[in-house]
């Protein structure tokens, strides 16, 4: 059961990512490419979520928490230089 | 164990560590830490150089882990001679750098001048395929931040083409390194060399991609044409300090080449056999021929010494081609003239340009300069030098590598070459150095008293050139030493791997 | 070894010694100067004289000195009657050089200069002469080559002197550079480069395939040497140079060089058809031809400069000859040549000193002001011309017995009909020497008003004069010991030296005198010929050869220009092709086993990852242009590499990668803060086709080879087994990868914190730079407002600095962390390093670089010195315990009631990664922002912009 | 898989290469960074591909995947980024002195040329 | 069992979200309104997730996880900030002011307040207070 | 003095928890290198965070937080049947602007966030002089109601909590 559910995530998340990648093909404003990202990312962190629950290790915990906090702070860069230019003024 | 194969790459990383922890606003306090560490290096160099002269190599398991599974660095009369051929140069170049004042154009100048020592003594002394490539990106990053010290638009952007260069000649690096330890599983030479040996010629195809790829990254390094177009303008708009220090950097990729297919892809290997001969011979007659022709052409004396460093290491290129240890020896000999011909040019250059003013390098007429008839007579010596006319070392370089190349079936090619580009670069020189010292305009300047310290440098570097030529005799009796020994790799294999 | 051999090296050395005299003696007076300068020729032509009753017994002095064996390259000297003859020739020429130059220079030429020079010449002449190592003799050879064209170019304010100096070096180096290729094939074929050696060889020389070749080459440094046929047009351009350089260099010696090499090599070289006609015919062409042109010369010097190279030419003929008598024959012309040329040359010298022209159609009736430089002048010109019983007449009859018994192009008589036709030219112009310049009435116009010099200044050509008379009349005595064992050398037998005024009424006797009495009608005729001469277009040298130098550099400069352009596209595009196609080379020469793996199957999740990867990728490539889109993209593409790592197995790889990308993608919004939005559009379709072929092509070698590694195995055991098997019980740890970095493979990483602390340096040093220069004061002009849509307000958004004070430790918790864990876990110093950055460059993100800055001041120069030191310490500390650098150990802390600690030197090694990692990354953001700052940023004071507290206070403190 | 990681290391390469033959330097900086990813995935793959078998040793694990090009490429990852950080510092620098960021250097015409 | 059960419902309940908000971001028709959907992946998605791999970890493999947690902590500290800023971006690239409702006071929404006009406020107020 | 060591107790006591989370295994030594790390850190950063906030009430804050959770999981469904099924022409989106009674930062931006999370609302800005915040509602078709439910649901208990 735990396996079909499992994949059943794999699949949505999976397909998540797709929708990522149409949003960043066609983004109407820069806003959507970054928010297309800052999505990415999250889908990433549940998809190693649940290869950790598949492989049943975990391994890739810090990778999910790196990234969480990578992508924050990569959202924030590319968003602040959007707003400002500088982004460490 | 000794540990004194190490001290060129510790002690300059530390000296510079500390210069960056303690001393950044002493610039005077630097000099004498910056001049200190070349002198020691200078000295411990020598001691290695008379360790290793008695032909024994030495291997330094760093971290006490066996070769081939740590990283070995290996003292032999090849290495020995190219830590004390940088040490040197570095020493001579440095109170170059502190009499005109270079170094205190920029910050950071005298750390990365270490740094780069430290880059560049960790490549010739490592014995370790990857470390070598770690060794690259230090030296070269050094070389990066050296380059455009002192700042300068033009400086800058050529800074830029030179880095972005050298960043595709590191990915390429990588390429290779990887290909070949996926092939052979390992990464100290060599093992490389004992592995290598054993690869069957029906499944060669990879490990003599990942040979060809080594060699391209080297050929890079070594300015080797087509692969050259990073040279002239970064050298033309260096420092000259760093231009001069950068004689060795060609040096280097020449090294490795010589190393590499001597030591692992030796020319009796069959799995790589004539797998670069052709390219690498080739490849220097149109190395050869583009420097000296860009003698002839340049309309700067920057451009015109740095097409001179191309050209030099064309004839250096063409005796390494050649792979037999009599040419081998001319090539080493070749290095260490060129290292020493090119840094005086250079800085002879750099004397001329900062003493014209606006005119700077540009060739045409200009006022007499201060100590003109001292330059003149620097120009002159570097100039025969490079051209390869005697009485300095340049002339009994051509002369080995000539005689080097005698056997080889392109022989009347190669001495055309040689020779004809010899004229090339005579004729260049003869014209410039006409145009900036002898053909005057304008009128005198009062010039103001200038230090000694520069010239200094430079005559010591002439005289070296021509010590190159007096002692001819007992350097290629050490340089055919070394060229047997690395012609003999068994030795080289057995000392690294005869302990693991 | 003979006691007198000892001298040969001396002598050698003597006149390079002595060129270190004039430039320290110059102060302390012209005359001085001169005397010291002379005395070291002095002191070599007594050394010479006390070898010549050796010599003259017929003795070879020889002395060796080994200098580069392995190449046959030794200092060996030899001295012989040829050596003798021409080594006496050039010291005692060479001192009344000295004497003459002394009164010739004037007060602004550089004297010690000059004599340096001189000096410096004298010697590589000398070693010439004496070398009996044809690579020695190559080293001397160019010499000359170099100290002439120091001469030559003596008046550097002359352009003809600059112009004369480049062409005579260009010419002469590249016989030179010829010579070499010669000399090199002459001593393979002889197995020594020693000319005692080679000389004994004669046989296998001329049986060898290779005789051809070397002959060639040597014959093509001889007679660009000597200005032979077609390489003459050097020397009369040489002539800008001071009368007493064209009198030394010019007609006494260099010029000779040639010749005396042709004479050494003769036993060897010479006796063969092809050295006949080679030599013979360009000596015969030579001469004729230049004696022409010496007659419709007006300047004095180049008469005289065409008249040198029709004699060489002569000497060259007789040499080609190949006879034996012939060569005694051109051993005595050298020598009488010598004494009258250097004469006439000082006698020109001194008429233009004095009459400040040498222009003869200005000169005329000088007889009457200069007698004494008049007669000097009618004797050596009359013994040029071949008038007995003067030298020249002695040996112009010999020659011409020589030629008339000679067999050349068809008729028995051509050679010897032309040879007087070149002989009779030659009395023409020396009669017109005399006549043009000394008879005749006398002018009104002349520069300067002439009279004699003093006597510093003619005893030379007088002294000359003398030695031409005496010669003249009593060859045998004064010279027939010297040409016997100087042609005794050449000839390498005894030979028979008869030197007589009368022949009798042989052939030569009548070509003498239609060569004379034609000559006289010539000139008679001069005036008209010279209209027909005038009218006649014939090639002109100089031009020529400056039209080739010229296009041959600007051709040189098109090249060296249009290819090293600074076009970096180009190189890169090069660089691009050139690695697969040799690549490619590489690959299809060698042979390819099947694969050995089996393919890994396909699971959906990668297969999304790759769709995300390609679209990132392409989409790239296709927006490039708008650069913070590319950004974006680039921050997808590292984030689906960062996956990939995951999913295959490495950990640590995802982390560094996803952190190093974050920081990149930091640094280049930064950067791009101050660059255009947009990359113009700039490159044609054209272009844009070709870069796209030329990247598929190298995508698809990389692709390919990266596919046939992957499913192939190593066909040997990795050596990281060995890491694997070795990271717990040697390093002390479970992460491989960890231990592999700081222990097995510890000194890459040393190299690696290097490197990052070294971009730091780097880039503060160009920040620093930067900022003192243009780009400074271009930062200073920008528009704050750069943001192409303007600036948003609230800089320092409140919601960020309230989540920063809590995730901001966080953070760092997480790097300590996953510092502490590196050595069992994923993580490390590394990646530590960076986390603990990006903690901090979140709090930059939130109130501003300036303003935490002022909150928290590191000197990052220190961190990054401080890393490395530790780094470099923590290896060294082995040293202590006699292992080597960078051995580390490990161990087990127990603290009741806390558990158990592991503990490894690594861990301290890893510190030193880190401090270095955060302070390289804090460096550089640091740098940036003083850009910043620069640029206008004004530094806020209060952490956030928007603080409705701040406001209720204020407020408060106002009421 | 292999074809996937193969294909996907081709692509960056090819975006690589086609990004650095750009005239501007920032392009050509992206570019650099695209190869960076593709040498660093190549030098991964010379390990040859394994799912989960990090190298990390586990009680009871036997096979682990080969963790030495891991090693190397995290040493290469490290100095690529190093030497990103200057390129990308160094155009900065160079667009502000010279007030353009082309990649080619215009030719010379005062022949001050590493003048101080 | 019931672990069981509740791991796959959360791992199903988490990939619905997680996709609903992908879809959302294809979906809905304006930049700001697309804003709202990631915070479903975010909440639901990765939160299902992370709460099924704890649960697996404590139940099906026996050893309680605390990671998940910290994530979940990470994500929910991260996420309002990242959708403020690009809520922000939004606002400043697309909107102008006299699209949104008045703040209620005399000064504009923050992102429109120029540097200028904020500094000049303030030191208006420093004035005061230091009167 | 305790005040230079301890800068912030509760971020202290945060880090000690969130050590333990880290390293995923409590015990003594890893609670003493927990503390001692939650002490080092906050030293390091607490100028960064000036002025600290008291909290007053602990059962308050449980409340918000359950509060909140179950709210995320309603709004989550709610928007979910939003994006889903419903058009987006019969969607009302909205912008809001919600008068603050909150004065501290702290408090705001606890505020927002929440705002944020749970889903069908997106704090957007906050007015210059911070009186007032920006939020924009998905599906929206009475933003008065929205705005007060805000203020009474949140705001409220947030007021209890830190001021
Ligand atoms: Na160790
Ligand atoms: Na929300």
């Amino acid at each position: 059961m735990i396996g079909a559910a499992l994949s059943f995530a794999f699949a949505c998340f999976g397909l998540g990512l797709l929708m990522n990648a149409y949003r960043v093909i066609w983004a109407p404003s820069l806003g959507d490419r970054i928010l297309a990202l800052d999505t990415m990312v999250i889908n990433a962190i549940a998809l190693l979520a649940l290869f950790g629950i598949l492989k049943g290790t975990t391994m890739y915990f810090e990778a999910s928490m790196i990234i969480a906090m990578t992508g924050f702070i990569s959202t924030v860069s590319y968003t602040r230089f959007l707003l400002r230019g500088d982004i460490i003024e | 164990m000794s540990h004194w194969i190490i001290v060129p790459v510790v002690l300059p990383a530390v000296l510079a560590a500390i210069m960056t922890l303690a001393m950044r606003y002493h610039a005077a306090l630097q000099r004498v830490f910056s001049v200190a560490g070349c002198v020691a290096l200078v000295a411990v160099a020598l001691g290695l150089l008379a360790e290793a002269a008695g032909g024994g190599i030495t291997v330094y398991e760093l971290g006490n882990w066996p070769a081939p599974f740590g990283i070995v660095l290996v003292l032999d009369r090849l290495s020995a001679l190219m830590v004390l051929l940088t040490a040197v140069l570095a020493l001579v170049v440095l109170l170059y750098a502190i009499g005109t004042g270079w170094d205190q154009r920029g910050r950071n100048f005298h750390a990365l001048w270490q740094f780069q020592l430290m880059g560049i003594c960790g490549a010739f002394l490592t014995g370790d395929a990857f470390n070598l490539f770690v060794f690259f990106e230090v030296l070269l990053i050094a070389s990066y931040g050296l380059m455009i010290h002192a700042g300068g638009a033009r400086r800058l952007k050529a800074g830029v083409q030179y880095v972005i260069y050298n960043l595709l000649g590191s990915t390429l690096f990588l390429f290779a390194l990887g290909t070949i330890y996926a092939v052979t599983g390992t990464l100290n030479m060599a093992d490389l060399a004992v592995r290598a040996a054993e690869i069957p010629v029906e499944d060669s195809a990879l490990l003599r991609v990942g040979a060809m790829l080594l060699f391209l990254v080297f050929a890079v390094k070594a300015a080797l044409l087509p692969l050259h177009f990073w040279l002239p303008n970064t050298y033309a708009e260096a420092p000259a300090p760093v231009a001069a220090l950068f004689a060795i950097m060609t040096k280097i990729g020449a090294y490795a080449i010589l190393r590499f297919y001597t030591l692992i892809f030796g020319p009796d290997l069959d799995v790589t056999a004539d797998l670069i001969d052709e390219v690498l011979l080739f490849g220097a007659l149109a190395t050869l021929a583009v420097g000296m022709i860009g003698i002839l052409g340049a309309k700067r004396l920057g451009r015109l010494a740095a097409f001179a460093a191309i050209g030099s290491m064309g004839t250096l290129l063409i005796a390494v081609a050649v792979f037999t240890p009599q040419s081998t020896a001319a090539a080493l000999y070749y290095t260490i003239h060129s290292t020493l011909a090119g840094a005086l040019l250079f800085l002879v250059v750099d004397l001329v340009r900062a003493r014209r003013g606006a005119l700077g390098g540009a060739l045409v007429p200009g006022p007499r300069m201060a100590q003109h008839g001292m330059l003149a007579a620097l120009w002159f010596g570097a100039a025969i030098a490079t051209a390869g006319l005697p009485p300095l070392s340049g002339f009994v370089g051509k002369l080995l590598v000539l005689d080097a190349t005698r056997e080889m079936a392109d022989v009347w090619l190669i001495w055309g070459a040689v020779l004809a580009t010899s004229l090339v670069a005579v004729l260049g020189f003869a014209q410039a150095g006409s145009v900036v010292f002898w053909k005057l305009d304008g009128a005198d300047s009062s010039p103001a008293p200038q230090p000694a310290l520069p010239l200094v440098a430079c005559f010591a570097l002439l005289a070296g050139v021509g010590m190159l030529a007096v002692l001819a005799g007992p350097v290629m009796r050490y340089l055919e030493a070394t060229a047997a020994q690395m012609h003999a790799p068994a030795a080289y294999i057995a000392a690294v791997l005869g302990q693991g | 070894m003979q006691t007198a051999a000892v001298f040969l090296p001396i002598i050698a050395a003597l006149p390079f010694l002595g060129a270190l005299l004039p430039g320290l003696m110059i102060q302390a007076g012209r005359n001085t100067c001169a005397a010291f300068t002379a005395s070291a020729t002095i002191l070599a032509l007594t050394l010479l004289l006390l070898c010549v009753p050796s010599v003259m017994r017929g003795e070879v002095l020889t002395y060796h000195i080994e200098w580069l064996p392995s190449l046959g390259l030794n200092v060996n000297f030899m001295l012989d009657g040829l050596g003798l003859l021409f080594a006496g020739m050039i010291l005692g020429i060479g001192l009344l050089i000295i004497l003459y130059a002394r009164f010739y220079l004037s007060r602004e030429d550089p004297m010690g200069q000059f004599y340096t020079y001189l000096l410096l010449f004298q010697g590589a002449m000398v070693g010439i002469v004496l070398s009996d190592n044809i690579l020695l003799l190559l080293v001397f050879w160019e010499l000359t080559s170099l100290s002439s064209f120091l001469l030559i170019g003596y008046w550097k304010h002359l352009p003809e002197g600059r112009q004369g100096a480049r062409m005579a070096l260009t010419v002469t180096g590249m016989g030179g550079l010829a010579m070499i290729a010669g000399m090199l094939i002459l001593g393979n074929i002889a197995g020594s480069y020693d000319l005692s050696v080679i000389l004994t060889q004669k046989d296998a020389i001329q049986a060898s395939p290779l005789y051809l070749p070397a002959l060639i080459l040597i014959l093509l440094g001889c007679f660009t040497k000597s200005a032979q046929f077609p390489f003459h047009f050097w020397l009369p351009h040489a002539m800008a140079a001071p009368t007493p350089v064209s009198a030394y260099l010019h007609s006494a010696t260099m010029v000779k060089a040639g010749l005396f090499l042709m004479a050494r090599m003769w036993p060897v070289l010479a006796g063969t058809p092809e050295w006949f006609w080679i030599v013979a015919t360009t000596g015969l062409i030579t001469m004729v031809m230049a004696a022409k042109i010496a007659l419709f010369k007006d300047d004095l010097k180049a008469l005289l400069a065409f008249s040198t190279v029709s004699h060489l030419g002569l000497i060259t003929m007789l040499l080609g000859l190949g006879t034996k008598a012939a060569a005694v024959v051109a051993v005595f012309h050298i020598i009488n040549h010598a004494t009258f040329k250097a004469a006439l040359f000082m006698t020109a010298g001194i008429v233009d000193h004095e009459a400040h022209t040498r222009d003869i159609k200005r000169l005329g009736g000088l007889r009457h002001l200069m007698p004494i430089t008049f007669t000097i002048a009618t004797i050596a010109a009359l013994s040029m011309a071949g008038i007995p019983p003067l030298n020249g007449f002695l040996s112009k009859e010999m020659m011409l017995e020589e030629v008339a018994h000679t067999q050349w192009f068809g008729p028995a008589w051509l050679m010897g009909a032309v040879a007087t036709l070149g002989a009779l030219f030659s009395v023409a112009y020396s009669f017109r020497y005399i006549a043009h310049v000394f008879l005749g009435p006398k002018r009104s116009d002349y520069p300067a008003e002439p009279h004699d010099p003093g006597f510093g200044m003619w005893a030379a050509p007088a002294f000359l004069t003398v030695l031409v008379v005496l010669i003249g009349v009593m060859p045998m005595t004064f010279a027939g010991d010297l040409v016997r064992v100087a042609a005794q050398a050449v000839t390498g037998a005894e030979p028979y030296v008869k030197i007589y005024h009368w022949h009798g009424l042989v052939p030569a006797f009548w070509m003498s005198v239609i060569a004379v009495a034609g000559g006289a009608l010539l000139l008679a005729g001069h005036a008209p010929l010279t209209g027909m001469w005038n009218a006649t277009p014939r090639p002109e040298a100089k031009r020529m050869f400056d039209a080739v130098t010229r296009a041959a550099t600007r051709w040189a400069t098109m090249l060296t220009d249009g290819v090293h352009d600074g076009s970096l596209m180009r190189n890169a595009a090069v660089f691009a092709v050139v690695v697969p196609v040799l690549g490619w080379m590489a690959w299809s020469a060698g042979g390819m086993a099947p694969p050995s793996r089996a393919p890994l199957p396909v699971a959906l999740i990668p297969a999304v990852g790759w769709v995300l990867l390609a679209v990132a990728t392409v989409l790239l490539v296709v927006y490039h242009r708008a650069r913070f889109t590319a950004l974006v993209l680039l921050g997808i593409a590292g984030l689906m590499v960062s996956l990939a790592f995951v999913y295959f197995s490495a950990p640590d790889l995802a982390l560094t990668q996803i952190s190093v990308e974050v920081v990149t993608i930091i640094l280049l919004l930064l950067a791009l803060n101050f660059l255009p939005r947009e990359t113009p559009a700039e490159s044609s379709a054209g272009r844009r086709l070709r870069d796209g072929v030329i990247a598929l092509g190298g995508g698809a070698a990389v692709a390919g080879l990266s596919y046939a590694i992957m499913v192939r195995d190593f066909a040997f055991d990795s050596i990281s087994a060995f890491h694997l098997a070795n990271a717990y019980k040697g390093g002390g740890g479970t992460n491989v990868v960890n231990v592999i970095l700081v222990d097995f493979r510890g000194f890459d990483t040393f190299g690696e914190i290097i490197v990052l602390g070294i971009a730091a340096l780097v880039i503060f040093a160009l920040t620093d730079t930067v900022l003192r220069g243009e780009g400074g004061r271009r930062l200073s002009r920008l528009d704050p407002d750069t943001n192409p849509e303007g600036q948003a307000g609230d800089r320092h958004p409140l919601m960020m600095v309230v989540a920063t004070r809590v995730m901001m430790p966080i953070a760092l918790m997480v790097g300590a962390y996953i510092f502490l864990r590196g050595h069992n876990e994923p993580g490390g110093g590394f990646i530590a390093g960076l986390i603990v950055a990006i903690a901090f460059v979140m709090q930059y993100m939130a109130s501003g670089y300036a303003w935490a800055e002022a909150r928290q001041r590191v000197t990052y120069h220190a961190t990054i010195g401080l890393g490395v030191l530790i780094a470099a310490v923590t290896g060294g500390g082995a040293w202590l315990a006699g292992r080597p650098f960078l051995t580390s150990d490990y161990g087990y802390l127990h603290f009741p009631p806390i558990e158990e600690f592991e503990w490894a030197t690594a861990i301290a090694f890893d510190i030193g990664v880190f401090l270095t990692v955060v302070g390289a990354v804090m460096l550089a953001l640091q740098s940036l922002s003083s850009m910043a700052r620069r640029a206008g940023g004004t530094v806020n004071i209060h952490p956030m912009d928007v603080d409705p507290a701040r406001e209720n206070d204020q407020a408060g403190g106002g009421v | 898989m292999e074809a996937l990681m193969a294909s996907a290391i081709g692509l960056l390469t090819a975006a690589g290469i086609y990004l650095v033959l750009r005239l501007r330097t920032f392009p050509v900086i992206v570019g650099l960074s695209l190869l960076t990813y593709a040498v660093n995935l190549f030098l991964f793959i010379t390990g040859r591909l394994a799912v989960d078998m990090p190298p990390i040793l586990r009680k009871g694990v036997e096979s682990y995947t080969d963790p030495l090009p891991q090693a190397l490429v995290l040493t290469a990852i490290v100095i690529s980024f190093g030497m990103t950080a200057v390129a990308v510092m160094l155009a900065l620098g160079a667009y502000l002195s010279a007030g353009d960021d082309d990649v080619c250097l215009p030719p010379d015409d005062s022949g001050a040329e590493g003048g101080a | 069992m019931l672990a069981e059960i509740a791991i796959s419902a959360c791992l199903v309940i988490s990939g619905v979200f997680g996709l609903v908000g992908s879809f959302g971001l294809i979906k809905l028709p304006d930049p700001m309104m697309r804003l709202h959907a990631p915070t479903k992946a975010t909440t639901l998605g990765v939160g299902g997730a992370l709460i099924a791999s704890m649960l697996y970890f404590y139940f099906i493999v026996g050893q309680f996880s605390f990671h998940e947690l910290m994530i979940t902590l990470f994500l929910f500290l991260t996420a309002p900030i990242t959708g403020h800023f690009i809520a922000k971006t939004h606002l400043h690239l697309l909107h102008k002011p006299e699209d949104l409702p008045p703040t209620g006071g005399a000064r504009p929404w923050a992102s429109y307040e120029s540097d200028a006009e904020r500094a000049r406020i303030e030191a208006e107020a420093e004035g005061e207070t230091g009167a | 003095m305790l005040h230079k060591i301890l800068p912030h107790p509760l971020l202290t006591l945060l880090l000690i928890v969130v050590w333990q989370m880290l390293v995923n295994k409590v015990t003594v030594g890893n609670l003493v290198l927990g503390a001692i790390l939650g002490v080092i850190i906050p030293l390091i950063t607490s100028p960064y965070w000036p002025n600290r906030p008291k909290l007053r009430s602990w059962p308050r804050i449980v409340e918000y937080v359950l509060v909140v959770l179950w709210d995320i999981c309603v709004a989550n469904v709610q928007v979910a049947w939003v994006i889903l099924f419903k058009s987006n022409a019969n969607t009302h989106p909205a912008w809001i602007a919600i008068p603050l009674d909150l004065r501290t930062p702290e408090a705001i931006t606890v505020l927002a966030g929440t705002i944020t999370m749970t889903p069908g609302t997106v704090s957007s800005d906050v007015s210059a002089d911070g009186r007032s915040l920006l939020v924009h509602c998905l599906d929206a078709p009475d933003p008065d109601a929205v705005r007060d439910e805000i203020k009474a649901r949140y705001e409220a208990r947030l007021k209890e909590i830190f001021e």
